[in-house]
């Protein structure tokens, strides 16, 4: 059911004892999610919430057996958790930092590929699989934001995760499994390779795209969609179109980008590959009733 | 964070790119002086962050001490591109043969620092990139094995460079790398990259943007009030909450970039204005308070409108900070809120008895009431 | 015929315009090697012997296409042509240089992994499939030492190489291909490896090894020979048995060779795995004709 | 290329690990003033680079300045594994409660760097290693990616080691392999690395090793004549010759390391001595007329013993060199030679002509000759 993650993953909780980690980690163990084990270097042999204290991932992996990690620790030791999670074998990675340098944010992507893993992040809010398991800082047990369902959802930006997701909730609608990419300048994880894993899940019906002025992510998706990459039915909703103008990097910035990056590049580019542009977040149920 | 012009190329020199001889000065009489000391016609260049200065009439040539002043004389204090020229950086005037340009930055897709260069530099290169994209030389670099000499020189040959040209090019860019990785720059530009008539590499400009986000890491920069628009923007950042000031009179406060902008394009879809951009969230919900305190100061607020729909953010915590702010500072406008997610229930308590707010029940009926109220 | 080299393999000859570039460019070709092209930065654009010269290996690789490049160019500037070669798609590169960094040498080697590229070398004489084509110094036209055939040889050291081939010449036999493996305490290609391609290669009935004290190259080998990995006839000589001894590497030298390493080591590990051991270079032709 | 204590604890002290207070001193009297400023009880150490100074009587302890000046009068000027001590490291005295092992080398069968690390440091831990090899913990570091903080937290908890000193383990870890990448070495070197009795960790002893063939890039480093055995082998080296003094009474001349050992196995075969190790190969080729004059200097020399069958090392240009040599330095001794490899037709025309010399067919007949002249 969803993608990535259910309630079968063994999870590892990174920066479990310091506070944002021992809050999260007991609305994580309420949502259902199967926390294998905690790290925080020099805290091994404690428990936190009744989850058992290591000081490396590889430990909580030789005892308990672990696929995921989900990482609160803060920028200056983001990197160093994350590729010691990847280098423990972990395949999926949930990093919430916010402030993560974006040369690290570089070097994480590079290595999550070269290993065949999956970082989701980082400045995001976690992922859940509505009904099975969640990592990170989405607020499962509001049952007018979330229900289970076949409604995949992928975000940038994570504030409109709730909002959207409520609107599919009031439509009578539920969700499999939502990510929020992350709203830096490198994302662990992209648009569509998250579109990818949900055509493949047969338990998904359709998706919706929350995606935002700037990047390119969108566009390249759209892209995806063209070539039969993801062909399931699909609602969009771009924030951003008021935005003030983002600081200009230079001249590099504009060629780089080339047109690409504005909220009518992006919907343009996803609605000639199929997808219905919703105007408000309130009309992405109707046009997903309309569609799925 | 940006560098100033000047700045950036005390990185160069450092590491040896070479740059004109230059000398930043703050005073008409200095800057005299100073075209004194480099004993040749000079240019004088205003030292601000945005771009296109040139065309706004923030660089001018002197051939002379006295012109010199009187061109510093014209430029310093004078607003250019909404900033307030305090610096100027005069240099020697080069003899220009040709133009390139050069940049690393970050190609978000495949993940690598990614080189820009072109042999067609100059005020002119984004019309270059769209007319004939062909013409900008584009190399990504692995991040982990970093930019060798032989990636480096492929570029100098692929923009048509030879001989002692190749090797200076090849030379500037792998130093350029090093200012790149060392820095944690998201960009490090050079244009023009000029060719001297006597055959010389020089770079005539420099752009450097540390990622804010490294600043932790990067302690020999501050960013500090000279880099923001105004004083209340980098009073918002040292909270860690994003502000910038709008044309409207609706006050905005949200969680989180995504529904921040979506608020303001509802605003705009129902016909309002908003006052301001302004966004706490993530880690730095407790500021409400401070935020705000902010939206408060810009006398052109007639509302003021709160969303949240907070992951992080709690909105009990964000409320408590709220409740507070409206206590203390008994802000005259009416306020519309709709406050969601983690914690709402006693956030809607919170704010019910605390200051007698009632939030509303979602985001655009929040908006509606906002714009009604603004007068929209 | 042989491994790795043929008379069909185009080369890249990097460094071709240097004084050594350009004298061993001459005898390659009358060896018969394919060379597709030489590169010399900056000097794009000149011939050598009649071998057009580029500024860049991609660019060869591009006009004439390319499989292998032999490397003249001097220590300070090795590595960066190693990954320039692997990096335009080579599969076989030929490291001649004496004095590449040992931290240059464990870069290249990491990087050929990846990439699944042979470096040959540093530090070493190069190689030869005998009657077909030659990178490096080795000189296939001394007919009493080297002779087309099927037995292939291995060494560590270059100054061997001849010596050995000369008596298995003597005993009436030939050589298919001979490989020099180079002196340095990181080859950018192991014993072990080779011996999995000759195992692979119909042609060849039989190897030579030419081992030296120090590390631990040929025991690792026997340990490969014991699970099969090499099962063909095989003849060592190991040099060094009265070798100044070394000059230690601190502790971390003893620790980390722990009994590996000397002469006896070396001879008792490959004997222990069925490799007919020669005292002294001439019994190899005598030893070899007993087996294959 | 070895570092001395004193220099590697130098490097060691700019990036951050922690070493002993010390002073490097020439003199018995500079001895005692170094004690008298330390101001405590002081370990006095002869910097000398082979090992197993300690049992061979090379560091001394001294409770006042008159101890000292006493211990290091005992030790300068001493011979010490085939050194002369001309430098002391006075250093304060550390109270010991632990000892660890520490070394960063090269794993060539990997090709990584390679942590080795033990609780059980100290003299000792060569048997440590051979007894009890799982006492030893062992991490490869992925070369591009580097030594990461996780890794070297790692290695400090599979010590045994918690709190403080897994962190201050794990900071002199992260430190070293800095040491070890900067200055291109082959292997960096800590033991032990004490734990004092007031929890610090501090790193009692130095071994740095330049990779030789890095030297060129490692401009601060220069391997002069202190580092060789002898004066004869820093001139060979000079002339890119390696060249090592034995027993024997023949002298030996060969291209590449593994003729040449194949050389001095054949001689001890046959029943005689080598009188040296001498390899002119590989790029050095144009230097045979030094290599014979450094053979012709060994007075122990009863036969001249060449052998050649060079790759890259010409037959000819060799034969060149020693025909010259031979000309000019006019040996007494009998000379045997077999040169053969690209060339070799050449080579021999000059040999006959030039110096009348009729060169052998081969290696073993060479060999079997140039110990009969010699008497073996």
């Amino acid at each position: 059911m969803g993608i990535l993650l259910s309630k079968e993953t063994r999870v590892v909780v990174q920066g479990i004892t310091g506070n944002e980690g021992t809050f999260w980690t007991e609305r994580m163990l309420a949502a259902g999610t199967n926390i294998a084990g905690g790290v925080t270097p020099g805290k091994g042999g404690t428990q936190v919430h009744g989850v058992p204290v290591y000081n490396t991932v590889q430990e909580v992996v030789e005892k308990h057996g672990a696929e995921a990690s989900v990482i609160f620790v803060p920028p200056p030791f983001a990197k160093d958790a994350t590729f010691e999670a990847l280098e423990a074998g972990l395949k999926l990675i949930v990093l919430l930092v916010d402030g993560l340098p974006v040369q690290d944010a570089l070097e994480v992507r590079t290595y999550a590929r070269e290993v065949g893993a999956y970082v989701i992040g980082p400045n995001n809010p976690g992922m859940a699989t509505i009904g099975e398991a969640m990592l990170g800082f989405i607020p499962v047990w509001l049952s007018y934001v979330y229900q289970p369902g076949n409604i995949g959802v992928i975000a940038r930006s994570g504030s409109l995760i709730n909002e959207v997701c409520s609107h599919i909730v009031a439509a009578g609608m539920g969700i499999s499994t939502c990510i929020g990419l992350g709203g830096d300048p490198v994302p662990g994880t992209t648009l569509t390779e998250v579109l990818a894993l949900f055509q493949q899940d047969e338990h998904t019906q359709g998706v919706v795209i929350i995606g935002e002025v700037g990047g390119s992510m969108e566009e390249d998706a759209a892209d995806f969609m063209k070539v039969g990459g993801f062909t399931k039915p699909a609602v969009a909703f771009i924030a951003g179109r008021s935005a003030p103008p983002g600081k200009k990097m230079g001249h590099a910035g504009a060629i780089m980008t080339l047109g690409r990056g504005s909220v009518q590049s992006k919907e343009s580019a996803l609605s000639a590959a199929g997808v219905k542009i919703a105007q408000r977040p309130s009309e992405v149920g109707r046009l997903l009733k309309d569609i799925v | 964070m940006k560098l100033y012009e000047y700045e950036g190329k005390e990185l160069f020199k450092k590491i040896g790119i070479p740059v004109p001889r230059g000398i930043m000065v703050t005073s008409a009489a200095a800057a005299g002086e100073a075209a004194a000391q480099l004993g040749t016609e000079v240019v004088i260049k205003s030292q601000i962050l945005q771009g296109g200065r040139g065309k706004a009439g923030g660089i001018k040539f002197a051939a002379t001490t006295g012109e010199a002043r009187e061109a510093a004389a014209a430029i310093l204090g004078s607003q250019l591109k909404a900033e307030t020229v305090s610096k100027l950086l005069v240099e020697e005037k080069l003899a220009i043969a040709r133009e390139l340009y050069l940049a690393i930055t970050i190609d978000a897709v495949k993940a690598s620092p990614l080189i820009m260069a072109s042999a067609a530099g100059g005020m002119d290169i984004e019309e270059v990139a769209r007319e004939t994209p062909e013409r900008i030389v584009r190399e990504a670099v692995p991040i982990f094995r970093g930019l060798l000499p032989f990636q480096a020189r492929r570029v100098a040959y692929r923009l048509g460079l030879a001989g002692k040209e190749a090797s200076a090019f090849t030379d500037i860019l792998l130093k350029l790398y090093r200012v790149f990785r060392f820095y944690d720059a998201e960009l490090v530009e050079i244009n023009p990259l000029v060719v001297t008539d006597d055959g010389k590499m020089v770079a005539a400009d420099a752009k450097v943007n540390i990622y804010d986000g490294a600043l932790f890491r990067q302690i020999d920069f501050v960013k500090g009030p000279e880099r923001y628009d105004n004083e209340r923007e980098y009073r918002a950042a040292r909270y860690g909450l994003g502000y910038v000031k709008l044309e409207g009179n609706i006050g905005v406060l949200c969680t989180g970039a995504g529904l921040t902008m979506t608020v303001l394009d509802l605003i705009n879809y129902y016909g309002g204005k908003p006052a301001n951009f302004l966004e706490f969230g993530g880690a730095t919900y407790k500021n409400s308070y401070y935020a705000m305190q902010l939206v408060l100061e810009d006398p052109d607020v007639k509302v003021i409108l709160i969303n949240t729909f907070g992951l992080v953010a709690r909105a009990d915590v964000i409320s408590q900070g709220l409740a507070q702010a409206i206590k203390e500072l008994k802000p005259t406008q009416p306020i519309i809120a709709s406050i969601r997610g983690t914690g709402e229930e006693e956030a809607r308590e919170i704010l019910r008895k605390e200051v007698g707010l009632e939030p509303y029940a979602n985001v655009e009926e929040a908006v509606r009431a906002a714009v009604k109220l603004a007068g929209g």
